[in-house]
């Protein structure tokens, strides 16, 4: 296994949000290699009735498109359970490849965690 | 083998996605170390030299893994003035790269279902050429990333 | 080439001191990523490999550099169950490895005036087995590490 | 180049030794590649008068024969200038290494530079 997730539940963090949301931290290289990992952890979450799952990519060395169908993949799946995927991501060189492949269309890139959960808040 | 078999460097990998970030961390220094020489690539392109090369190998790999071929993958990077060509071959059953799916629109729902049918869209929107030689008893793609 | 270079890793690489930290990085990896399964070898026996692995291919790349020899060097990496073959192979002068000169005591001022000298001698030390065979035409060296 | 050799003057740092001493602190592979830096420093550092060196080699990462032989080369240097050199080496696996070579009969490892420089006060 190439790639770490660590897990984090939103309500520990602050209860103005969601209680049923996690933070998911990926660190390494989210290829094909690293890929089925965060494909599970994913599932496991929305299986465990997680409805707001925060992708944390900063610590992210290098994604290619196997690693951002992952990505998309996690949104149908919360998507389909009425819940939704932020994505966090501060790393311009992981940024353009979401954006080369017009995926920024699809996300927000939140700069960091806090910031995502705020703009969430806001809307 | 190939055109570009007698120099540069060569790599070897069994068909399996944990030698990804080897052949990655292979070519990215292969393109520093030109010979003593300085690269002729920026840190940038480097980066886009080692995603290309990462979607070519990842698509050798599935590609041998549909019809069970346990052959190795043969990577070789030439670094020259002002560019670096890699190519990658295979023993996979070989494709149409001009006949490719195209995928739905990025803002409609649809686009979700697709979580694969990327990578060839990579290879050619960051390599300066991309060159896909393709038939039943395999595949053998040339990537050129030109200094920017 | 080699009777190991139908399976494996291969590399290939020119003959210049800065692709050695490339080839440890591959070797390394190689050595834990033996196509999925787990690797043979505890952390310090690939610290080993690494070492003698470095030193075989830095006696191929001074070998070739006494000729002005150019040709690149190839190294291959074969991991099984419980051990890790490396070949190493080169286009220098040859040499024999039973009538290499012996350093003087180690505690004598006189060794002070050797700066080299010791990597055939850690090799040995290190692998479980060092083949050597060469020649007019060049050199290979076959070193097997086993799990400690 | 794959090392760096920072120089630091230990008149600098406490006025109980040497003022012709300097810490050399390597970091990196200590291969063919990356030797001839490490040698070039030596050779300048005792071209400029200074007969103490710390080698600290606690940054370096891989060491093999060529490095152990610019080590050797060094201490050869400075003895015939009427000086000497101390070597700083806490990495186990890198002391390993010139143990295997018996070269920890030649130098004395230090576990870190102010422990080289007092034993070298008491001695
Ligand atoms: N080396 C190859 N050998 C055989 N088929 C290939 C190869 N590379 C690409 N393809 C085909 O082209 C399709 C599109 O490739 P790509 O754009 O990389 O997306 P993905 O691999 O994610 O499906 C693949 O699904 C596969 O059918
Ligand atoms: N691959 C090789 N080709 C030719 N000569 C070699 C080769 N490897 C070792 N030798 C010879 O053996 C000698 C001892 O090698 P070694 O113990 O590694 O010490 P060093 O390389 O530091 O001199 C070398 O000086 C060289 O003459």
């Amino acid at each position: 296994m190439q790639i770490h997730v660590h897990r984090r539940d939103l309500s520990w963090t602050t209860s103005d949000v969601d209680p049923a949301g996690v933070v998911l931290t990926v660190l390494g290289d989210l290829d094909m290699a690293g890929a089925p990992s965060l494909r599970q952890a994913v599932v496991a979450e929305v299986a465990n009735g997680f409805r707001l799952v925060v992708l944390e990519l900063t610590g992210v060395d290098f994604i290619d498109s196997v690693g951002l169908g992952v990505v998309v993949g996690a949104l149908r799946r919360l998507r389909s359970h009425g819940g939704d995927l932020l994505v966090v991501c501060a790393e311009p060189r992981i940024r353009g490849v979401f954006e080369l492949c017009d995926l920024d269309r699809v996300f927000d890139l939140h700069i960091d965690v806090e910031t995502a959960l705020s703009k969430r808040l806001a809307a | 083998m190939t055109e570009l078999s007698g120099q540069g460097i060569e790599l070897v990998i069994p068909p399996t996605p944990e030698f990804l970030q080897l052949v990655r961390a292979v070519v990215g220094a292969a393109a520093g170390l030109s010979g003593g020489a300085s690269s002729p690539l920026d840190p940038g392109r480097v980066a886009d030299l080692r995603l290309v090369v990462s979607e070519a190998v990842t698509n050798a790999i599935e590609a041998q893994g549909l019809i069970g071929a346990s052959d190795r993958i043969f990577i070789c990077c030439r670094v020259a003035d002002d560019h670096v060509v890699v190519e990658v071959v295979d023993h996979g059953p070989g494709f149409d790269p001009d006949s490719l799916p195209e995928l739905p629109d990025v803002e409609t729902p649809e686009r979700l279902h697709y979580e694969s049918g990327l990578g060839v869209a990579l290879m050619r929107r960051l390599s300066d050429e991309a060159v896909v030689e393709s038939g039943p008893r395999g595949t053998t793609v040339r990537l050129t990333i030109r200094s920017s």
